[in-house]
């Protein structure tokens, strides 16, 4: 662990309060400005007065060397895949390939409303795309639109609604059952279908409970929620007779493919069960997570679903020219059949479906395989090397990812979270904390297959310090981190008094 | 040699990995999976190099025409605008782009204080008290603002102005199907006497057609019934327009792809959502305030948090989870480098060209502006005999025709009976793409004449 | 100023000693390989054994991943002007604008011996550069070849042989005159072109000598070397005195032009008695510094010179078509006629032309001056602030740099190295220190136009704290830099024992 | 508004740093300057914004046809090669590209250490002891190398084939003006006999034609006459053939463009130059070497300066002073990327797709290989009747031959009296390229034949 001490370069601008960086507004000047567009001044008698703005634009006035060292400062500042080891569970923090960036700026400057004849390089891509994706999780059919997993839930579970409707049950049909360990996306999503959520608790295994399922399956039920391998990182050792017991009462069951990393070419979720599945591509398919998005998050579905996808769909015609199906959402409701319609404006996110395309043509099937199988083993190895130190929730062979717990730890006055700061000043970013929610204290690690195995190594010896200092010394791991750029953020204050914006200097 | 390029594992490190977990292969550890559904044949292309692939991306991408080959007149919520140089280079930084959500402020005061610059310059922007941290994209913005309001109201129905873009009503409509919502479309100009009962109004401004809106009738109207009222802006308008909240809006939605980032055939975009503060506890998504450290240091975090799924699971204000940050710095960037002159630059441009061009068009025969009223940087034109033209669009989202080499947009049944054509003007619009359009629209009209028994 | 802390993050790789970051060749694994090109294995036949490499090929095996996290932490040591202030005197550490970046990038992808017919945007862009060279500097003819000033040095050196040699003098004419302000680059080009070194000093103003100049003036002399501004900053006061002097004897001046800042639209070299003056466009024209290069140091010459450049030239036909001089070197001697033929390979660093041509076409004429005339602000503006707490060398207004001396502070202990180590711990890039070397204890200042005025300020409160510093607390100063990520390089171990690439470790 | 976009100074600033300064304008400081000379009008144009400069310069560049732009056979020392997508990611950083030569190294250590291990690259990869930091490009490389030679062995004759690059000959050529050294050229096979009295032996291998080389024979007469052996080297052929370093070579040079640096029509390009140990303090140029710190950490500083302009100024071993760093960080990058398993599949490509290529194009009437003996990655074919085909290149340097859409050169006089095509192969070479080649020298095969009475 090497510490490195950098002076900020002084740019001579005063802070309200001591600070990393000022804000933009705090370096601004009036009269500063750059050059990058200029003209136009004739359309200002072409705005009637009424409708001018009256408040001159506040903007920060600035020049752009002043912006690029703000910008770069700040850059610095960030943790990120490029620069270390981001083990966050459920995330799949894997390597993101430059060249997936280069070729989707090739794509660029295409709008999305370009006659089919001038886009039929893209349309080939996105046919593609679906094509591959639904052989990779053996299903029928697949959306690009929803622009992240959680837009893929909304969508599918819309799906279901308008699927049971269909069938005469839509009125009957109002819960959805959700596993205790669910991420916090799934209930949300069935609550904006308008829908109930029934939570049901796990098993001694971290399976789902069968027979509280059992008991929770009713013919009001719309479907169940699951993810697999879970949030546990555990594959559900029952999956077909849950799957069964869902359909059995006429119910839907939508697969949460948050954990895909484990199952390229490992197994198809068609083949176990799921009516359908979504992709996290900014997870399983390397592209980048953008400091929070965009991700994209396609739907793939059984046969039995296809006519419910949203509109307008890609079709491919006789000459091998792509364009679009010809029941059109622009002629509602008529025109769209049995679709729910589009979920976003346009297609979807296209740049980062380029990326996922680029990454899996890269690879290829046996690169794929070779991704989940070295991605599994690189989380038991880490796995193998904790075990002795930290609680380990449910004790069997993980997939990708596995959960501790720090109860242990937790006795000492030391908490996940402390555990997790304590790894920022081992030069490490912490895995996902307290979640999920089964797991007291959980520490959800995912290596991923791109990390060296010294990195590893160093990660397990880094935990293992970790533990041992909250033997010996629990104060020093509570007060970390010490070598971050910022100590513990006061996030009481942030939320009881909201500065959601700068103020103006006055 | 690996199969996966990106694999730092060698055959010696998975062997010492195997022997520590005590396994001879990795299918050891599978045992929980139905034998008939392990390691299936999936049938998907074998791996390329990197030069490989980037040959076959090539090769795709010269199957499109790019917007600045040739002249261009495509726009809505989507436009081809000036991305300065720096733009990309700041806002693509590894550090960025390869950083997550930022759950640990710590390591990610650089992701943190460039979104909590985004919120700001857009609440500037826009007049309003509160930006979140980004929504997808407009369309669906739009939806979560109309739920916002019926949670607030408790009402279930929305008031849409039919002048909202079609795609924003189309997913308005899809989303609406979740908690069963009553959607009514009229005309703006029927808006306010339409309130009665609504959670909100939504109206756009400038509208589709590029048309000139009374937002602060609208918003009295809604407000005097005990709804919300919700404007579809778009960024650059609110450089000269009087902006949402000197206008009585609630909530401010709209695409924020023109402030930097590139068209990309429909995404990723960005979401722009701002309300005023009394609403902010219904905001969905992510927002990130302004703390401090354990050593008295100024920092940020995300905070409101207890609106939000991962803590409020059904009862959330929405299920958004990734959302589209690495936009939403771009568009910091973008308007930090714009300041206030770039972007009233790059405002009136659009404004001028689209008046110009009006000019001229109106002058061939048989042409006329439709637009009613005042408009901004586009504006409709009735054009004889239009349907001849036309190719269906990439979506079927709107319909564009493709004359000579000229891209141009062409209204359907989506915005009522109008058969017309919406031409969009930025500073990016060149002489000789307006002199291309004029003499495409010449040709229209004069072949109109001599074809229309041959029409349909 | 603000220190950031920040734990490098861990790759598990073990140095061989303590280090910021390990070498490439310690985080090379066997077996490691990325798949940027593959294939090609039937080539292995087609190559004779006795030619064939033995020794395999020991480059390091990396991935991707490992290599962009390398060379991301490397980059984050560097101070830059992207991050900080950089007054290094002499160098003008200008903003580098990031559209000449990009639209350097629309050529990249051109080969040098690329017939005329598919290369005259490119030669339309230089033809017009030398053009816009030719006017700025008030000369008659230029080339674009040398790749930074000290081979525009050379270059102009060679041609004053040619001159002399052609007008039957070059056996007679071997001295080259240049004054002890000198960067060492001008001596170096003298001697390189087999002349003798002739040093005159500079007088109590910081002018050349003029006595010591006429006194060294003889019919053996090539010419003058003259910087100007020279660097001291100080416009040379009896210019055209020196000028004529040289001539005088048949000598021809050479301008240094790496001080072109100062003179946009203030004087053109052309005016003022240069018979050719070179550009470095890295310093005036913005181009990025590049850690060290490339540059590009156009040459302008005077009528009588022309002749002498190196070939081939650009020239432009009736139809307005670029193309070469018929005159070509590749029938030489002949096809060379005066010209002392090419210095380098291709044309010149056309990427590095093509950003200065951007940026002067940018500003356009009103903003070079405008530029020049911040610069000379900005650093009298500096001087003022400066002047009480550090000796001035010769104290008159400055051009666009100017030269303190830290022998005040010397006497307290503290040299001027310490002087700007002690800067680096305030957030600033040191100046460029002892040289020239005719000021003792010499501190070289360059702010440029592009520094805010508070970041000028805020240097300025930096150097006049550490003034104070050397008088209460010296050791402090001398124990800089405390916070950079490394302190003091043991520069004498360096070159006692030099190590010049990694050992790779057995 | 100011007229330069970059000064950060407002109005307001510089009224305030003129009454610091105690001056009313900036003029009162420019008393030293000749009133008659004193701001001059220029005559160049007036400034443009971003979006302008941007469109003109790609109404430039679309003057050009880039090399991907159909099919392509150019090279010699500046190839079409692939460049990895995170090379320019990362070796463009801002960081990197923004700062200048590490004068202060407390803050330079990213930038010294990337020039330590392409040092330490390139050394390996052409198993030398030493390399230095970069020269401007190949052909100045050439000729600082034979001063070298010249300096070490205090004579002043340089003996180089007439096989090495036509444009490193004349470079060596004006160089050897400074110091007045007598360079003589013979054909490769006749160096070795040529050796006495010179103070070095300059051979290329490959050479122009592609053509293998016994440099050891070479290396041999020249050590026993005792002169230096100079080897012009191609960084790929390094992976597949017996490096300078074996080979008894003193120093090797050549240009670095290959190593991920783009082509750019001429430079900025990289000139490599490694040596003996023996020859250290006869290199001109930058080199950095390993140290340590005060506190004990590892620490790369620049070394061995006292051969430097800046100290030794007329007796230095070289002016250079900028140098090309950027270009050695990128080719650092670049080898890390590309690693021996990638480096060697480049080359091997460029052979394999030479050789068959060979094959194909020797089987049309007329045509027949002329480089001597083996060859590498590019050959020499001689085509009956080429003349007719040719245009002048953009730099008289070499000959291009533009047939139908085809690049491919041609040499000229600068080789003596062949008159044959040069075709240079890569990884990039596409087989629908050589296909167009094949078709267009099969029809100048044809038409020498039916044109032979119009020739000239
Ligand atoms: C298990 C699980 N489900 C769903 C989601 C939501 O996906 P997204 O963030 O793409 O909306 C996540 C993302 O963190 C997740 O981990
Ligand atoms: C005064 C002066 N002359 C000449 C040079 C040499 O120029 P270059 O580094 O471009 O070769 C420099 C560069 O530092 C300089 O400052």
């Amino acid at each position: 662990m090497t510490i490195r001490t950098q002076v900020i370069p002084d740019s001579g601008v005063k802070t309200s309060v001591p600070a990393l960086e000022p804000l933009l507004v705090e370096i601004h000047e009036e009269g500063r400005a750059g050059r990058h567009v200029r003209g136009g001044e004739e359309a200002d008698a072409q705005i009637p007065a009424a409708f001018r703005r009256k408040a001159p634009l506040g903007l920060p006035e600035l020049t752009e060397p002043q912006v690029v060292r703000h910008f770069t400062h700040l850059a610095q500042l960030n943790y990120s895949v490029d620069t270390g080891m981001y083990p966050l569970g459920s995330c799949t923090m894997k390597y993101s390939p430059k060249i997936n960036d280069r070729v989707a700026s090739l794509f660029a400057d295409l709008h999305p409303t370009q006659p089919q004849s001038t886009v039929q390089g893209a349309l080939t891509l996105l046919a593609d795309l679906e094509v591959m994706l639904a052989k990779l999780t053996g299903m029928d059919a697949v959306t690009l639109q929803p622009a992240a997993g959680a837009q893929a839930e909304f969508t599918a579970i819309l799906m279901f609604k308008a699927y049971h409707q269909k069938r005469g049950e839509g009125a009957k049909r109002r819960r959805v059952i959700v596993p205790d360990t669910a991420h916090g996306t799934n209930p949300a999503s069935a609550a904006m279908c308008g829908f109930e959520v029934t939570t049901v608790k796990s098993d001694a295994h971290g399976n789902i409970d069968l027979a509280s399922l059992k008991a929770a399956l009713r013919d009001d039920v719309v479907g169940l929620m699951l993810t697999n391998p879970n949030t546990l990182g555990l594959f559900e050792e029952r999956l077909r007779e849950v799957c069964d017991a869902v359909h059995a009462v006429g119910g839907l069951v939508y697969g949460d493919g948050a954990n895909m990393n484990a199952l390229l070419g490992v197994a198809r979720p068609g083949d176990l069960g799921f009516d359908c599945i979504h992709i996290n591509v900014h997870k399983t398919f390397s592209t980048p997570h953008g400091a929070g998005g965009p991700g994209a998050g396609p739907l793939c579905v059984k046969e039995p679903l296809r006519a419910f996808l949203p509109k307008p769909w890609i079709v491919r015609d006789d000459q091998g020219r792509f364009h679009l199906d010809t029941a059109r959402d622009d002629q509602p409701p008529a025109g769209l059949g049995d679709s729910i319609g589009r979920v976003r404006t346009f297609l979807g996110n296209f740049g980062v479906l380029v990326r996922a395309y680029t990454y899996m043509r890269t690879l290829g099937e046996e690169g794929l395989v070779e991704a989940s199988n070295d991605a599994i083993l690189a989380a038991n190895y880490l796995l193998a090397q904790l075990r002795d130190s930290y609680d380990v929730a449910f004790d069997r062979p993980c997939m990708h990812e596995f959960v501790l717990s720090a109860t242990r730890q937790k006795k000492l006055g030391v908490s996940a979270l402390d555990v997790g700061k304590a790894l920022i000043d081992e030069g490490f970013h912490p895995p996902t904390v307290y979640f999920p929610l089964v797991v007291p204290e959980a520490l959800m690690i995912e290596p991923t297959e791109t990390e060296p195995r010294e990195t590893l190594d160093a990660f397990a010896a880094a935990m293992i310090r970790i533990a041992e200092r909250a033997k010996t010394d629990p104060a020093s791991v509570k007060a970390a981190p010490k070598n971050a750029p910022l100590a513990r953020l006061d996030e009481v204050h942030a939320a009881r008094n909201p500065t959601l914006k700068w103020q103006r200097p006055t | 040699m690996n199969k996966n390029p990106y694999s730092s594992h060698t055959d010696a490190d998975r062997a010492a990995m195997l022997e520590r977990v005590g396994i001879k292969s990795v299918d050891d550890l599978l045992t929980a999976i139905p034998k008939d559904a392990l390691r299936p044949k999936l049938g998907l292309p074998t791996g390329m190099s990197e030069l490989e692939i980037q040959a076959h991306l090539e090769s795709l991408a010269a199957k499109n025409r790019t917007a600045g080959a040739g002249p261009f007149f495509l726009g809505g919520p989507v436009q081809r605008r000036y991305i300065p140089a720096a733009v990309p280079v700041l806002a693509l930084r590894g550090e960025f782009l390869t950083a997550y959500t930022p759950y640990q402020p710590e390591v990610s005061q650089g992701t943190l204080q460039s979104i909590f610059e985004y919120q700001s310059l857009i609440a500037e922007l826009l007049a309003m008290d509160v930006a979140n941290s980004s929504m997808y994209e407009g369309g669906s913005a739009v939806a979560e603002a109309a739920f916002m309001a019926v949670r607030s109201t408790g009402r279930k129905k929305v008031v849409m102005a039919s002048e909202v873009y079609f795609e924003f009503r189309r997913t308005v409509h899809t989303y609406a199907k979740g908690p069963d919502l009553e959607i009514v479309e009229v005309p703006a100009r029927e808006l306010a006497s339409a309130a009665e009962g609504a959670a909100c109004l939504i109206v756009q401004h400038p509208d589709a057609f590029g048309g000139l809106v009374d937002v602060r009738r609208i918003a009295d109207a809604a407000h005097a019934a005990g709804a919300l009222c919700i404007q579809v802006t778009e960024p650059h308008a609110n450089a000269l327009l009087e902006p949402p909240g000197a206008l009585g809006v609630d909530i401010a939605v709209g695409e924020g792809q023109p402030l930097g980032i590139p068209m990309s055939f429909g995404g990723p975009y960005l979401g722009i959502l701002a309300c005023r503060t009394a609403l902010v506890r219904q905001m969905p998504g992510r927002v990130v305030g302004e703390t401090h450290d354990a050593r008295g240091m100024r920092g940020f975090v995300n905070t409101l948090q207890t609106r939000e799924q991962h803590i409020r699971r059904e009862k959330a204000t929405s299920n958004i989870c990734t959302n589209e940050a690495i936009a939403a710095i771009t568009a910091a960037v973008y308007l930090a480098l714009m300041g206030p002159q770039g972007l009233g630059a790059a405002a009136r441009l659009g404004v001028a060209k689209a008046h110009a061009l009006a000019h001229r068009l109106a002058a061939l025969p048989g042409c006329s502006v439709s637009t009613e009223g005042d408009f901004f940087d586009r504006f409709a034109l009735r054009v004889p005999r239009l349907a001849a033209g036309r190719e269906g669009s990439g979506f079927a989202l709107r319909n564009a025709l493709l004359v000579g080499d000229v891209l141009v947009e062409a209204t359907a049944a989506h915005y009522g009976d109008r058969d017309d054509l919406i031409i969009q003007c930025t500073e990016m619009t060149a002489d000789a793409e307006m002199d291309a359009l004029v003499a495409a629209i010449e040709s229209i009209a004069a072949s109109a004449r001599e074809t229309v028994s041959t029409a349909r």
